[in-house]
């Protein structure tokens, strides 16, 4: 089925040639890096793009507008309390006439601080503990489990009044208290799912190659169950942003007059009938950011998964 | 298997006396007494208070009193509804509490687990997009400001539901709505992500290649296999379920459980805290054992019974 | 002429990957006619499992991409073939049998139902029925103690009697066309033995035709009528079993075969062709085999040869085939017994 | 009776001599129409506690025990009206009161006689009882001994049935308010000893087993929800009361309870917060007294507030009308002084006739204020404000005391200069905090009794309840005189100066006494509210058509 | 104590698979492998190839017996140990496609040994080694940064081949490491083998159903059936002169590239039903499907004994001769 131009070939074509000695010319793809590569893609990735878009926006609003608006946080003024968003307020004034654009930004900025903080460090434990205790199962397992029920089971309030007791209060003792009471079900899943992993062959492979427990645990088996933990720690975020307002609420956290999205959403909610606006932007801002730390969450997840490398 | 249940059993035993031990010398470690109220109560009658209970007397020796009647069943006396037993107190609101936590599950996990499956299937698409939105507003949106808003809606603005009480069916439906969609958030954003880990897998395909519809692999090889993280929730998230939300309830006006989770330890009712510690320790202790024993059901690599 | 139930004309098929385009597959074209099976052989790594699979629409797209070229099945179109019409080919008309027979089966599903459920998706049969089915294939397959056996978990089975489970599910629907992704490559050989001859009488009883896919070149030799040489994404030679065999035409094919053990020399260094594939991410211009081509010519490096027919189902895709280029004997496989049918012309 | 908007409290009647309880119950003078049906609904946020009279100490329960039982004597619109006692008699010397009782009949139909209200008292002294109410009954003869267990035998407390209607109480001295101790205190009902012998500690506990004397019938309890009562048809004076059945919901969440009064599934509401008022302006009816908020300032040696000029800049330093008027509950009333200007002996108010010399300016004075400052400042040795050590508020985690910490902080930092750290704790340890003497300053928020020195006491020195722990030897002589003096006159002209010494030293500053704001239809009629036990009084109520 | 580098005696591993229900997967083993040498173990599918190859390494702790290498009970090695153990013998797993990492990159899988035992100094020779096993292995350079998915069946194995080769252990397992690849890669890879054994004295347990493989490579081959060794000698004897009927089947079996001579000659298969490893009842296990079946092999298990010229077999006819 020759055609044409096969045909009219010249003859030196056909010139036998050495190629034992040859370098093969492959021409060599970029050698891009994984790192690289997975942060190509999400920056590639519109979606996840918006997400950190709007995070970057809240963030600098949040240092921003209180160093150059006219109010401050604190500054009260009880003659014009509750009062409607206005041009001079654009989200209105609070209770105590307090200007709360000003405040919903300063409050962004201790918001912004726990729900990073507040959910990445218990999530940092909880996975350590998980995985060492899904990894060495038997007794270490049971032990750490037994431990996790008992301290899922005494009342939170115990911890953090001991916390006011033996360091006392402020945004330290806060982080502190997350990262007591927040990890357990980071651990909990992070085992269930080592515990699923652990006899699969890439894992004895490793552990044939002498791999020791820190590296199966840390190379392998949690990068495996990543997915999960980046959803779990995005989850996380809201309920440190209003476990934060509780925990201020009962004294452990920001002292006021210092503001948080989550107690301005708790003050918003008594009075969401009357002043709808103390509710909803707080709450709005609030669902904002956590979709864009979710979009962006799921971005990354995408682009550290090798199977949807594209 | 039979020897690890009962040793199981055994050491769920030990476990919640060691829950209940750790309790209650932490609880007298904190500040305050339970008869100290906003309306302040003078020195001497405090006193008084604390003699009449005995809690004036060495610690060993109250602790081992508590045990003693612990292991009888009897919790006691709450301090603060001075004349009701935390058994009954407990028996009276617990089923409020558990029928509420059954029904916003039954409503959450199906409907969580199909958003999760859709979404994972649906990757970058629209629906997906719509399942983060839903999930993120029942993450981002606490109970107490979705439950007033549908409240709001709902029976105040469209009247078509009750606003409050816990009477009839219709009586439930909001309560039900307010937890089950927070619940659902959860288990629709974790569901997803375990999903995504399955969806690529090579076992897929060769059911795919038996010709089987998306649906059949969905259900049959997919979701098993997705459940782990799933069912790791669900223990401590059924456990504490049922014993009530605190905010909902309040909303709501339902008579349940989980109102006195929050006013025993804030009031320092050491008695009521106590017994709901140790009655919620028991149910959590027994949820988590029973998830272990799943996992061994839905993944047969698991086996935790060595 | 046979009837052709699968044909493939000049099909491509590529991964869009993070880095660029992989071309897995490069223009195939192959048919496979009713009850006759088709051996497929290749360097590992030419797209061998890939053709197969994007037949059957196995692969994920994206990453995986169609770009061009027909499938034809049973005279029918079904490239452009939705999910839905799909499905109802998959099992009961083509099968597969993967590669891999470990991550290929659902760990968390006992085999028996992994296998039932198969049948009871093609079959109006109960349960119970299904379950004598999945039984009685598994004992075919030589699983020991089937009825126990069924009620196990993959990881609970050796490397070949998962492959053999594979095999089992892929069987049990009696599908017209079965494609056998080195079916017996973690098989002993009486266990394999025992295997082909099972896919061998669905084949005289059933019609079935069978693309095989192995390197052991032992098996091609026992169960192909005629095979398909692989190389880098595009099919290099096809022919009859014995014509490839004994008599190469592809610089590829002689190599392939020449790097047998021979079986009875011990310690001796094997023939092997030197140099490694090209990279599927920039197949060369010319020749993918030219590299490491010992008739390699000037041409080769330059331009893609073309694909000539031989005649009697044989064609090839060499420049040596062209007019101008030298003749060349390549060596290929001694024949062990004397069939003087065989013309060794060229 | 306190300050209630619409009804003004009139004054009580009470007679020192032998005499009938003033017995008005008006039969409201506009015969409007009534309902057909006769219930009531309200909702109100806390569930009551116990029914058990002995141990009872909370508001919730207190306004059910009004309804469902009764008393010696009734306070109802300000006035004292006869409850299962027809009359009474005091003795010469104030020391004995003599209560004779009608026939009234408990809702099972057993008469109640002289001995269920000695029984009951003696229940409540009696340390087996672990009642936290002792105090009330502190001027009868021996009740504080046998309730600390220094006398064992009963007799010998001032609590004595001398017939099945005769109830005799013997005080250890007079004390002129007494009987206002008894009719508006909470823990004076009678208690039916068999019901008590029969459930034990579960008594109370349940509208079964309970039982009481009063208007109503307790018919169900669903705890946490819902209290329904209904008319007492046995009831002595059933014929004066016009509800047929009254039914609280107890629900926690304000949005719910204001959505349920909006949809008309109640007719009202317990109590509304500020910001509701709002909305309701013109409808909401208020109430206050009762309670005194005052800061207290940690005036012990080496404090930072042991300075008196320091104390006295911070405490004119409020603005008290505006924090009021911005954030306290309507009815909230600026106090200017210690005592509660609702107590009242005969009629007349004590501070109007005994008034301190000097008031804490109800709008601030920030001249003033600073001139006390930098007298402070330079007493300690500082050129600035920002110098002073830190200065912790102590705050209970309830959101009007924060919003009230924080609006004082600001006016602090506004006028002085002054920064105030706020310290929040939840309850138990804040008021731990306030025992240790571990803050600065700490806002609380105390009953004022029904005598004007119930709060003045405190501050004596060694005073455990002495929570500035400040120490002034003339104060507490001042007061010792006061407590032991012969005639009412020296007894409030010695409290008069020992008031105005406090107001001058300020380790305390009184701040207001809040109020609540209620929220009812206007076709519910002839509700009250009871001062000391801040509830309301609906058993007269009626109806309206509308 | 023995010269041998692995020495394995009377080993056993049994699975558990239900109540009382124990897989007899290794039931008494007994071999020596000297070094230098390669060791061939063949068997029918299941029989417990792997599995002892695993309890050598101790991924599976063994019933009973003992794994002396270099004379040391190896399941009784702790920590660093261990650690040195698993540097000197390394496996290749059976099946490639499960046994690679899903989330690291071929060249962090190659690599990983590397690193776990501090092999190289600076990372500039890390990665070149790296590049160098993979050029060993017939992949190039550029594959390092791809993920295993990516990779075909063969060159997942290939990767598992440089993974394993990359520490320079002294005794390699290879567990059909070569089954999924091409004829051509496979003699290069044998070759390697080779190579690597001529070099630095490499030893070898190599685990294949390739007969012909098995017989260009191995010193001394053993067969198992069901959990036993039935049959092992130096390769040449064993092929030459099988003397278990179970051998003399398998190596009938086997198929020649040859299809004239593959479709002319008869296929012989074993008849009979495959036995349950499970409980196994006593006596020969290849009773049920031995042609020569004597009454008294279903009631005594022969023993593997020497029937000279170090030809060991565990067949009641063969030993009676
Ligand atoms: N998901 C994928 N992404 C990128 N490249 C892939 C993917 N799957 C396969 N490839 C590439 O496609 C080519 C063909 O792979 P295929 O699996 O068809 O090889 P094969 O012929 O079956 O080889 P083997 O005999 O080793 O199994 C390989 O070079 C492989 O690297
Ligand atoms: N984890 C396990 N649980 C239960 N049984 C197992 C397990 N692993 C292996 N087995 C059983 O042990 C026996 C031996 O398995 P092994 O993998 O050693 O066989 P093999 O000789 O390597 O076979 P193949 O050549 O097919 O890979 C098999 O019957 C298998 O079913
Ligand atoms: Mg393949
Ligand atoms: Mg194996």
């Amino acid at each position: 089925m020759s055609n044409n131009i096969s045909v009219n070939l010249p003859e030196d074509a056909f010139i036998h040639i050495d190629t034992t000695q040859r370098q093969s010319e492959i021409i060599t793809r970029p050698g891009i890096t994984f790192w690289a590569d997975a942060r190509r893609r999400l920056f590639r990735n519109r979606v996840a793009m918006t997400g950190l878009a709007v995070i970057v926006i809240i963030t600098l609003l949040a240092i921003f507008v209180p160093i150059f608006s006219e109010y401050t946080y604190d500054k009260q003024d009880l003659s014009n309390t509750n009062a409607p968003p206005s041009l001079k307020h654009p989200f209105g004034t609070d209770s105590h006439g307090r200007d709360l654009w000003v405040r919903v930004w300063v409050g962004a900025r201790v918001s912004l601080a726990v729900g990073i903080f507040g959910s990445i460090i218990p999530g940092i434990i909880g996975v350590i503990i998980g995985g060492i205790s899904g990894y060495f199962g038997g007794k270490v397992d049971m032990i750490i489990m037994r431990f996790i029920d008992i301290v899922m089971c005494v009342p939170n309030m115990i911890y953090i009044i001991l916390i006011t007791i033996y360091i006392g209060t402020g945004p330290v003792a806060m982080v502190i208290a997350f990262a007591l009471t927040g990890w357990m079900g980071i651990a909990r899943n992070v085992r269930g799912m080592i515990l699923q992993l652990k006899e699969q062959e890439f894992v004895l492979a490793s552990r044939a190659l002498g791999a020791s427990p820190a590296r199966l645990i840390f190379q392998h088996l949690i990068p495996n169950t990543l997915g999960i933990v980046v959803v779990s720690m995005t989850m996380g975020v809201p309920s440190a942003i209003f476990q934060e307002a509780f925990l201020s609420f009962i004294g452990l956290g920001i002292s006021p007059p210092i503001p948080s999205w989550g107690q301005l959403a708790n003050l918003g909610i008594s009075v969401f009938r009357i002043y709808p606006y103390q509710l909803l932007i707080p709450a709005a801002l609030i669902s904002v950011t956590m979709l864009s730390f979710n979009l962006f969450g799921d971005g990354l997840r995408d682009a550290l998964d090798p199977k949807l490398r594209m | 298997m039979v020897k690890y249940i009962i040793k199981r059993l055994i050491i769920s035993i030990l476990t919640i006396w060691l829950l209940a031990t750790i309790t209650f010398f932490l609880l007298r470690v904190l500040p305050g007494n339970p008869f100290q109220t906003e309306k302040l109560i003078s020195v001497e009658v405090q006193e008084r208070m604390m003699a009449y209970y005995g809690l004036d007397r060495p610690l060993i020796e109250q602790y081992f009193t508590y045990m003693k009647n612990l292991l009888r069943g009897n919790m006691g006396y709450s301090l603060k509804y001075t004349n009701r037993t935390v058994n009954s107190i407990i028996a009276s609101t617990f089923p409020v509490s558990a029928e509420l936590g059954l029904r916003a599950l039954a409503v959450a996990l199906p409907l969580g687990l199909a958003l999760g499956v859709a979404s994972a299937r649906k990757r970058g698409k629209a629906v997906d997009y719509a399942c983060v939105v839903v999930a993120v507003i029942g993450v981002s949106i606490p109970s107490f400001i979705m439950g007033s808003f549908l409240q709001y809606i709902f029976a105040i603005r469209l009247k078509i539901l009750p606003v409050s009480q816990w009477e009839s069916t219709a009586h439930t439906i909001l309560p039900t709505a307010a937890l089950a969609l927070s619940l659902m958030a959860t288990l629709t954003r974790v569901m997803r992500a375990s999903m995504l880990e399955v969806v690529m897998q090579d076992y897929i395909k060769t059911a795919k290649a038996k010709g089987l519809s998306e649906g059949k692999i969905v259900w049959s090889h997919q979701i098993r296999n997705a459940m782990i993280p799933v069912l790791t929730m669900l223990g401590p998230m059924v456990a504490s379920v049922l014993m009530g939300t605190f905010v909902i309830e309040k909303i709501f006006a339902i008579p349940g459980l989980g109102q006195h989770f929050v006013n025993s330890i804030t009031g320092l009712d050491y008695t009521m805290t106590m017994g709901l510690t140790v009655f919620y320790g028991t149910f959590l202790v027994f949820a988590n054992f029973i998830v272990d024993l799943v996992y061994g059901i839905v993944d047969p690599r698991i086996r935790i019974t060595k | 002429m046979k009837e052709r139930i699968l044909e493939i004309k000049d099909l491509y098929f590529s991964f869009d990957t993070y880095a660029g385009e992989v071309q897995a597959v490069r223009g195939v074209s192959l048919y496979v006619n009713r009850g006759e099976t088709l051996a497929i052989v290749g360097e590992s790594g030419c797209g061998k499992s890939v053709t197969c699979q994007s037949v059957m629409k196995l692969i994920p797209t994206p990453p995986g991409r169609y770009k061009s070229g027909d499938i034809y099945y049973c005279g029918e179109n079904i490239t452009n073939y939705s999910e839905k019409q799909m499905q109802k080919l998959r099992g009961r008309e083509m099968s597969m049998i993967f590669q891999d027979p470990m991550t290929s089966l659902n760990p968390t599903m006992r085999i028996g139902r992994q296998i039932e459920e198969g049948i009871l998706k093609h079959e109006k049969i109960s349960r119970t029925e299904a379950k004598q089915r999945a039984v009685q294939m598994l004992r075919k397959v030589g699983i020991p103690d089937p009825e126990k056996s069924c009620r196990r978990y993959p990881h609970e089975f050796s490397g070949g009697m998962r492959q053999r489970v594979m095999i089992a599910m892929a069987l049990v629907c009696n599908p017209k066309i079965l494609f056998a992704d080195e079916p017996t490559t973690a098989l002993d050989v009486t266990t394999q033995a025992q295997i082909l001859e099972l896919i061998n009488g669905l084949k005289k009883e059933l019609g079935t035709s069978v693309v095989i896919i192995t390197h052991d070149l032992g098996v091609v030799a026992r169960t192909a009528e005629r095979i398909a040489v692989m190389y880098a994404g595009k099919v290099v030679e096809t022919g009859f079993a014995r014509d490839i065999f004994y008599n190469p035409m592809h610089p590829y094919t002689s190599g392939l075969l020449e790097s047998m053990p021979s079986g009875n020399g011990n310690g001796k260094t094997l023939t092997s062709i030197p140099g490694s594939p090209p990279d599927l991410f920039a197949p060369p211009e010319g020749c993918a085999f030219a590299p490491r081509c010992r008739y390699c010519m000037k041409i080769c490096t330059e331009m893609q040869p073309e694909i000539t027919d031989l005649g009697n189902g044989r064609s090839v895709s060499c420049w040596l085939m062209h007019p101008k280029a030298p003749k060349y004997k390549l060596p290929g496989r001694k024949r062990k017994l004397d069939t003087p049918d065989l013309k060794e012309d060229l | 009776g306190c300050t209630t908007t619409g009804n003004k409290k009139d004054s009580g009647g009470v007679k020192t001599e032998t005499g009938a309880i003033e017995g008005e119950k008006d039969a409201s003078s506009t015969e409007s129409r009534l309902a057909d049906e006769q219930i009531l609904t309200f909702v109100g946020h806390n569930d009551m506690i116990t029914l058990d009279v002995s141990l009872m100490n909370d508001e919730m329960s207190a306004l059910v025990m009004y309804a469902v039982n009764e008393a010696l004597i009734r306070y109802s619109k300000g006035k004292i009206i006869p409850g299962i006692a027809e009359r009474y008699e005091v003795s010469d010397d104030g020391t004995v009161y003599t209560f004779h009782l009608h026939d009234a009949k408990w809702s099972d139909g057993e008469p109640v006689t002289a001995y269920d209200f000695e029984y009951a008292y003696l229940r409540l002294l009696s340390p087996d009882t672990g009642s936290s109410q002792i105090e009330s009954f502190s001027s009868v003869l021996n009740a504080m001994a046998y309730a600390n267990g220094e006398i064992t035998d009963p007799s010998e407390v001032g609590i004595k049935a001398a017939d099945e209607k005769t109830l005799v109480i013997t005080l250890a001295k007079p004390d002129p308010f007494f009987l206002e101790e008894m009719a508006q205190g909470i823990n004076f009902y009678p208690i039916r000893k068999d019901y008590v012998e029969k459930y034990g500690k579960n008594y109370g506990s349940s509208p079964e087993t309970f039982i009481g004397c009063g208007p109503f019938v307790l018919t169900e309890w669903s705890q946490g929800s819902k209290i329904v009562m209904e008319k007492n048809p046995l009831y002595w004076d059933a014929d004066n009361i016009v509800l047929e059945k009254v039914v609280e919901y107890i629900v926690g969440d304000e949005n719910t309870r204001v959505g349920m009064y909006d949809l008309g599934e109640v007719d009202g509401i317990y109590s509304i917060s500020a910001v509701q008022t709002v909305k309701y302006s013109g409808e909401y009816g208020t109430r206050a007294g009762g309670t005194l908020q005052h800061l207290v300032f940690m005036s012990k040696e080496g404090a930072v507030l042991s300075n008196k000029n320091l104390r006295l800049a911070l405490s004119y330093a409020i603005d008290r009308e505006s924090i009021v008027k911005a954030i306290s509950p309507p009815g909230t009333v600026v106090a200017d002084s210690m005592i509660d200007p609702e107590i009242s002996l005969n009629g007349e108010s004590i501070i109007e006739k005994y008034p301190a010399s000097s008031h804490v300016p109800p709008n601030g004075d920030p001249e003033k204020a600073k001139e006390y400052l930098n007298a402070a400042l330079s007493e300690m040795g500082l050129s600035s404000p920002s110098e002073l050590p830190e200065i912790n508020y102590v705050c209970l985690d309830s959101p009007t005391h924060r919003a009230y910490a924080e609006a004082l902080q600001a006016q602090w930092k506004d006028v002085l200069g002054v920064n105030v750290n706020i310290n929040i704790m939840p309850v138990p340890q804040a008021i731990g905090s306030l025992l240790a003497g571990e803050f600065d300053i700490f806002l609380n928020g105390m009953s004022t009794g029904v005598s004007p020195d119930t709060l003045l006491d405190n501050y004596t020195k060694d005073n455990p309840n002495n929570y500035a722990k400040w120490s002034n030897d003339k104060y507490t002589e001042l007061m010792n005189a006061s407590t032991n003096a012969d005639s009412l006159e020296e007894r409030f002209t010695k409290l008069q100066q020992a008031h105005q010494l406090i107001l001058d030293e300020c380790p305390v500053a009184p701040l207001w006494l809040p109020g609540t704001a209620y929220l009812f239809r206007d076709y519910v009629d002839g509700l009250y509210y009871g001062r000391e036990t801040g509830s309301i009084e609906f058993i007269y109520a009626r109806i309206l058509a509308h | 104590m023995s010269g041998h580098l692995l020495e394995v005696k009377g080993l056993k591993k049994y699975f558990r698979v239900g109540r009382n229900q124990w897989l007899h997967a290794v039931d008494d083993v007994s071999f020596y492998v000297d070094e230098g040498r390669t060791f061939g173990l063949v068997g029918e599918s299941g029989c417990g190839k792997t599995t002892v190859g695993r309890t050598i390494i101790r991924l599976y702790e063994a019933d009973a017996g003992q794994v002396l290498f270099e004379g040391v009970d190896v399941h009784k090695l702790k920590g660093k140990e261990y650690k040195q153990f698993t540097r000197k013998i390394q496996m290749i797993f059976q099946d490639p496609y499960a046994s690679l990492d899903p989330r690291k990159t071929v060249g962090a899988i190659v690599g990983e040994g590397l690193k776990i035992h501090k092999l190289c100094r600076t990372r500039q020779e890390y990665t070149e080694r790296v590049y160098e096993l993979l050029e060993t292995v017939g992949l190039s350079r550029e594959h390092a940064s791809r993920f295993p998915h990516e990779f075909s069946g063969g060159q997942r194995q290939r990767v598992g081949i440089a993974r394993a080769l990359a520490v320079n252990p002294k005794f390699v397992i290879c567990d059909e490491a070569i089954s999924a690849l091409d004829v051509s890669i496979q003699a290069q890879i044998i070759n390697l083998l080779i190579e690597l054994q001529e070099k630095f004295g490499l030893t070898y347990l190599f685990i294949a159903h390739d007969l012909n493989v098995v017989r260009h490579i191995c010193d001394d081959t053993a067969v198992m059936y069901l959990g036993q060794i039935v049959e092992m000698a130096a390769t040449g004897e064993l092929f030459n002169n099988p003397m278990h009927p179970y051998t003399v089947g398998l190596l009938a079996a086997a198929p020649e590239p040859d299809p004239d001579y593959e479709k002319s000659r008869p296929h012989m298969l074993m008849s009979g039903e495959v036995p349950s490893p499970i409980n196994p009842p006593p006596g020969c296990r290849f009773v049920s499907r031995c042609p020569y079946a004597m009454p008294k092999c279903a009631e005594k298990t022969p023993k593997l004994t020497d029937i000279g010229n170090k030809h060991y077999v565990a067949c009641f006819k063969a030993q009676e001769g």
